[in-house]
C-alpha cells in the first residue's frame, strides 16, 4: 500500500486551477521533497493531503484512505506555516490538548517526553506566548510529531530558523525516518531539502512534471531540476 | 458520538480556560454591555412606564451585541498561528469541533449576562428578583440560540475578510424570531402580567428555534470548514 | 525609603480617618433636611475629589511619559489611574446609596451622574487594554494617549451642575456657595486629606509592585532567550 | 503644511478610491445600520409622541455604531501587506495620515448616514425635510467628531489584541458629550421646538467637542504610530 | 559621511533588551548583510534604521541626519514581510499613490518605468489582488525602488522566493548597487546573501559582534561566520 496516493488531483480557487491533474506517490518510508516555483500550488496540495481542503476533482489516499477518514487523521502531522500552538496555554497545556484530540491514550505522558525530545522540559509551564520565536518554533515541532504519526506534512518548515533550529527540526525529522515514517515537504530551500530527501518531485502550474529518486546532481546544484524539467526562465 | 462529545468538552474547555485566564474578551464585552446600556439610556430618556414597556427589548439588544462580540472571536480565536488548521486536521469530526465553540461561548456570553442584568435591574430601576428562575430560564434558552447561531456564522465567516463587519449583518437578521420571542417574554415577565399559555407559547418559539438551528448548525458544518 | 514612604501614609491615614469618623458619627448633629444618611456626603464628595486629584496626576505623568519615553512615569499613572477608579466606584456606590434614600432609586439618568458613570467607564476602558498590549513601550504609549483623551471628560463632570442650560437632579454646588454648615466643613476637608493620604498609600505600594513586575518579566525574558 | 495636507488628501483618495470599488464596508455598515432600525422598532414598540421624544437618540445610536464599524476599518485597512509600515516610512508626516484617514472616515460615514436617514424617516414616520439645512449642519459636526475620535483610537488600536471589541470601549464613553449635543439638537429638530438660543448652544458644544480633539489628535498621532 | 552610522542603539521592548548598543556604520555604496540568529535583533534594527521604531538610547543616523527627518525618509527604501501595496489599487494606482507620498516630481512617468523595469509593464492596470504570489513580489520590489533611493533596508527579501523572482531581486539590486545605493539586508540564506554582499555583520543577542568585508572563507563556508565569532551551538 502507497503511504501517499494522489490520482489526478484538481483544485479551483474560482475559476482558476490551481492543482490541474496532479498526480504523485509515495512510498512508505520516503521522504520526498516538493519543488516548484511561486505559485505552483504546493501549499494547496499539501493542505489537500492533511485533509484541511477537497479536491475538486481526483482523489487523494493517505494510506489507502480518503485524508478526511478519521482513522487516517489520527496517523498523519502536519506543520504548516503557523506554529498551530495557542499562545495563552502553557506548554504542556498545549501538548495535552492536541493529545486529547489526537485520542491519544495518554496524553499527558506524551507531552512530557515530546517536550523532552525537543528540549523544553526545564520551561514546560511557561505560556507559549513567552516563548522566543525559536521555542515556539521547537513547540511546533513537539506539536506536529505529539502522536508519532506514520505520515508527515510539513510546507516550507525551514523557512526563517537560523542553523540552530534548523539542526533540531532535522534530527527530530531523521528520527521520524529512522522509525518508518513518511515525509512530504515542500521548500525553496533547495540544498537543505536535499540533503534529507530520498525522493523529489516538481509541481509546475499544477501538475506534476518530474517525481522520481534524489540524485547526485541535484545535490551538487540546486538549480539542475529547474533547469532540466521545469520552463524556461 | 461519546468521543465527539468529548472532544468538544475538551475543546470548550480550552476556550474557557484561555479565556478567564486573559479575561480579555469577557472584560471587553462586559463593559461593551455597560456603555451600551448608558448610551441606551441617554438615547431614550424615558419614564418610569415606558421604560417597562421596553425593558425587554432594551435587555436583548444590550445581550445581542454583546453575544455578537463573544461569538465573533470564537471562531477568530484560532486564527493566530493557525490553530484552526490544526483543528480541522485532527481526526476531532467538525461538529464536535463546533459544539466545543458553541458551549464555550454560552458560558461566557452567560457570565457577561449575569454581570449586566443587576446593573440594568439598578439603573433602569427595574426589579427581576421576583422572576429569577423563569427569567434565568428564557435568558438561557435565547443565550444558546444566539451562541448557537453566532459560533454558526463565525465559522463561515472566519477566513472572511472584514470579519467583524460581515458577522452582525449576517448574525442579527437570522436572530430576529429568536431576539423577538426573548424579548416579548422578558417584558411581559419584568412588567409581572405574564399569563401562563403566554409564556408556554414563548418557551416553544424559543425551543423551536433552538432545536432547528443546533440540528442545522451541527449538520452542515462540516461543509463550511473544509472546503 | 518608599517603604517609610507607605507606612507614613497608610498610618497618618487610617488614623485620621478613626479620628474622623468618630467626630462624624459622635459629634456632629444631623442634618436639618435629611437627617442621619447625610453622613454620607464626608466619603461620596472627599473620594471623588481625590480621584480627580490622581487622574490629575496621571494626566502630567502620561504627557511626561511622552515626552521622556521613561517607564516610571507610565508605572505612575497606572497607578494612579487603578486607585482614582476605585474611589469612583466609592462615589458611585456612596451616591447611589444615598440616592435611593433620598430619591427613591438607585440611579436617575441626569447629566452628573452619566458623566461620572463615563468616566468610570472611559478609565475602566484605559485598564482593559493596556493587559492587550503585550509589547510594553506601545502599551505605556498607546495607555498614555488614551489617558489624555479620557482626561477631557472630567471637566465635563465639574461643570454637569454649574452649567446655565441643565437641570439636574443631583445637588447644585454647595461647596462654594457656603452651602456647608461650617460645623461640617472640618471633617469634611480632613476627609478630603484621609482619601488622599490613603490613595497616596495605595498608589505606592501599587508602584512597588510595577516595578518589581517589570524585573521578573526582564528576567524571565533573559531566561527564555539562552 | 501645505505638502502635509496635500498628503492627507492623496491618502483620503486613495481610500475612499478602494472602498468605493469594493463597497465592503460601506455595504456592510449600511446594512448594519438598517438592521438596527428594524431591531430597535421590534425592541419598542412606541406611539408617536414618544417616537418623536427619542428620534434624535435613535438616529445617533445608529450613527455612532454604524461609524464604529467604519472607523474600525481605518488604520486596520492598512495591516494586510503591511502598508502602515510603508506609510510611516515614507516622508509623509503622521499628522497628515492621521488627517487622510479621518477625512476619508468622514465621507464614508456620511454616505451610511445619507443612505440610512430617509429609512430612519419613512420607518419611524419621521419627516425630516422641513429642517434639512439645520439638521445637515449637525450631522455633519457630529459626524466630524465621531470620524476624528475615532480615526484617532483605531490608530491607537490597530496593533492591539481584540481591536474590534476595544475600539468601541474606549471610543463611546468618549463621544459622549458629543452624542448628547448632537441627540439633543436633534430631537429638537425633528420635533419642531427649537429655540435659537439653544441652538447657538448645542452647536457651540459640537464646534468645540471637535476642535479639541481635532487639535489633540492631530498633535498626539506621530507619538502613537512610531514607537 | 557615512550612509548608516548606527552608535550605540539600545531598544528596549519593556526591559528586555533587543538592541544592547548596537554600532554599525556602512560606507555609501556598500552592500551589507545582517546575519545573526532568531531573535538576534535583525528586524528590530532594520526596523529602527527604516524610521519606523526609535532608539531607547544612542543614535541612528541615515546619510547624517536622524532616520525620522522627513529629507532623509525621501531617500530611504524599505522592503519587509509585508509586500507593502493595496490588493484593491491596480499596480500603477498603487506606485502613482506612494510617488506622491515619497514626493516625487512625476509619479505617473516614475511608477511607468518602475513597472517596465521588474516586467509588469503589460499588466500594469490589473488589480494586485489578482496578481500571483510571484507577481506581487515583483510589485513591492517596484515599490521599494520606485523613488530610487539612496539607502535600502531589506528585511529577509529572499525568503519563500523561488529561483526566477530571486533573480529580479538580484538584479535591481545590483542595478541599485550600480547607482552607488548603500544596501543593508537582513537573511537567513547566508548562500544568497554572500554572492550580493561586500560588507557582513554579525548581530548575536543585540550587539554586533563582528563587522567588516566579506572574505572567501564566508563564501566558501555558510557557517564559518557563525562558528568564528557566534555563542557555541
Ligand atoms: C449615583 C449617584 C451619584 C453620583 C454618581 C454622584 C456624583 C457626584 C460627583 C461626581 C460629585 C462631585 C464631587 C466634586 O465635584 O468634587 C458629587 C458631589 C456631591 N454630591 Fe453626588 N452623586 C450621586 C448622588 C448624590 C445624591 C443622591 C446626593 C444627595 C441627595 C448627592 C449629593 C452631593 C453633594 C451635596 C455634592 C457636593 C456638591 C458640590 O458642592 O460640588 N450626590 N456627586
Ligand atoms: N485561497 C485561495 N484563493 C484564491 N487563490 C488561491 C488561494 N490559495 C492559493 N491560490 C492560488 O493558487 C495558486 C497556488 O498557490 P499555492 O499557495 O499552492 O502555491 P505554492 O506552490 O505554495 O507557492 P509558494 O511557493 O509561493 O508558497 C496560486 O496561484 C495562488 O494564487
Ligand atoms: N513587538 C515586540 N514586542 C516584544 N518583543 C519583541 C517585539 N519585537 C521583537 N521582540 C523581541 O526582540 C528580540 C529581537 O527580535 P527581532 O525580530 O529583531 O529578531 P530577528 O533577528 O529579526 O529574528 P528572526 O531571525 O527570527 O527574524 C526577540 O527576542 C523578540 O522576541
Ligand atoms: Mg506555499
Ligand atoms: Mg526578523
Amino acid at each position: 500500500m502507497l503511504a501517499v496516493a494522489v490520482d489526478r488531483v484538481w483544485k479551483y480557487f474560482g475559476d482558476y486551477p490551481a492543482l490541474r491533474g496532479a498526480s504523485l506517490s509515495v512510498e512508505p518510508g520516503a521522504c520526498l521533497a516538493l519543488l516548484g516555483r511561486n505559485g505552483a500550488g504546493k501549499t494547496t496540495l499539501l493542505r489537500i493531503l492533511a485533509g484541511l481542503s477537497k479536491p475538486g476533482q481526483g482523489e487523494a489516499l493517505i494510506l489507502g484512505a480518503p485524508s478526511r477518514d478519521e482513522g487516517v487523521r489520527k496517523r498523519i502531522g502536519y506543520l504548516g506555516h503557523g506554529i498551530g500552538v495557542y499562545d495563552d496555554l502553557s506548554a504542556v497545556e498545549n501538548l495535552r490538548l492536541f493529545g486529547r484530540l489526537m485520542e491519544m491514550e495518554n496524553p499527558a505522558r506524551a507531552a512530557d517526553s515530546a517536550l523532552e525530545r525537543v528540549g523544553l522540559a526545564n520551561v514546560k509551564d511557561g505560556l507559549a506566548r513567552e516563548f522566543s520565536r525559536g521555542m515556539r518554533q521547537r513547540l511546533a515541532i513537539a506539536r506536529a510529531f505529539l502522536h508519532d504519526p506514520d505520515v508527515l506534512f510539513l510546507d516550507e518548515p525551514f523557512t526563517s530558523l537560523d542553523d540552530r533550529a534548523i539542526a533540531v527540526l532535522q534530527r527530530i525529522l531523521s528520527e521520524a525516518q529512522a522509525r518508518g515514517a513518511t515525509i512530504v515537504m515542500s521548500t525553496h530551500q533547495i540544498r537543505e531539502a536535499m540533503e534529507l530527501a530520498s525522493q523529489v518531485a516538481l509541481l509546475e502550474r499544477g501538475r506534476i512534471v518530474h517525481a522520481g529518486e534524489r540524485t547526485a546532481e541535484m545535490l551538487a546544484d540546486p538549480t539542475w531540476l529547474y533547469r532540466t524539467f521545469g520552463e524556461a526562465q | 458520538m461519546k468521543r465527539g462529545l468529548l472532544a468538544a468538552l475538551s475543546i470548550a474547555r480550552k476556550d474557557l480556560k484561555t479565556e478567564l485566564r486573559t479575561k480579555e474578551s469577557l472584560n471587553a464585552s462586559a463593559s461593551f454591555a455597560l456603555v451600551i446600556l448608558v448610551l441606551f439610556s441617554f438615547a431614550f430618556d424615558l419614564d418610569r412606564e415606558s421604560i417597562y414597556a421596553i425593558s425587554g427589548g432594551l435587555l436583548w439588544l444590550v445581550y445581542s451585541f454583546a453575544g455578537a462580540l463573544i461569538v465573533n472571536r470564537s471562531f477568530a480565536r484560532e486564527l493566530p498561528n493557525d490553530c484552526l488548521d490544526v483543528l480541522i486536521a485532527s481526526p476531532t469530526p467538525a461538529w464536535s469541533l463546533f459544539l466545543g465553540k458553541a458551549i464555550a461561548a454560552f458560558f461566557l456570553l452567560l457570565i457577561v449576562e449575569a454581570i449586566s442584568l443587576p446593573v440594568f435591574g439598578l439603573f433602569y430601576n427595574i426589579s427581576w428578583t421576583g422572576v429569577f428562575w423563569p427569567l434565568l430560564l428564557t435568558i438561557s434558552l435565547a443565550t444558546w440560540g444566539i451562541t448557537v447561531v453566532g459560533a454558526a456564522f463565525s465559522a463561515v465567516t472566519v477566513n472572511v475578510r472584514l470579519r467583524e463587519l460581515m458577522l452582525p449583518v449576517l448574525l442579527y437578521p437570522v436572530l430576529i424570531p429568536l431576539l423577538i420571542g426573548g424579548m416579548g417574554m422578558t417584558t411581559q415577565l419584568l412588567s409581572g402580567n405574564m399569563a401562563a399559555a403566554d409564556r408556554n407559547q414563548y418557551l416553544r418559539q424559543l425551543i423551536a428555534f433552538d432545536a432547528i438551528y443546533t440540528a442545522l448548525a451541527v449538520y452542515l458544518i462540516e461543509f463550511v470548514l473544509v472546503v | 525609603m518608599r517603604e517609610k514612604a507607605v507606612y507614613a501614609c497608610a498610618i497618618a491615614g487610617i488614623a485620621l480617618m478613626v479620628w474622623n469618623l468618630h467626630t462624624i458619627f459622635m459629634g456632629l448633629p444631623n442634618d436639618a433636611l435629611q437627617g442621619f444618611i447625610f453622613r454620607i456626603i464626608f466619603i461620596h464628595v472627599p473620594a471623588t475629589i481625590a480621584a480627580y486629584c490622581f487622574y490629575t496626576v496621571a494626566l502630567v505623568t502620561s504627557i511626561l511619559f511622552l515626552a521622556r519615553r521613561n517607564f516610571v512615569y507610565d508605572s505612575i499613572s497606572v497607578a494612579c489611574i487603578e486607585v482614582a477608579t476605585v474611589l469612583i466606584l466609592v462615589n458611585l456606590v456612596t451616591g447611589s446609596i444615598w440616592g435611593r434614600n433620598q430619591w427613591g432609586v438607585w440611579w436617575a439618568w441626569d447629566l452628573r451622574l452619566t458623566t461620572q458613570l463615563m468616566c468610570f467607564l472611559l478609565y475602566l476602558g484605559y485598564l482593559l487594554v493596556r493587559p492587550a498590549i503585550t509589547e510594553p513601550t506601545q502599551r505605556a504609549t498607546l495607555s498614555a494617549f488614551i489617558a489624555i483623551f479620557a482626561y477631557a471628560d472630567i471637566p465635563l463632570v465639574v461643570m454637569a451642575i454649574r452649567l446655565p442650560n441643565v437641570r439636574t437632579q443631583h445637588p447644585g454646588p454647595v461647596l462654594e456657595t457656603g452651602g456647608l454648615a461650617p460645623v461640617y466643613v472640618a471633617p469634611f476637608v480632613i476627609g478630603i486629606f484621609v482619601m488622599l493620604l490613603i490613595g497616596t498609600a495605595l498608589i505606592l505600594v501599587r508602584l512597588q509592585q510595577e516595578s518589581e513586575q517589570r524585573e521578573i518579566d526582564s528576567l524571565r525574558r533573559e531566561l527564555h532567550a539562552l
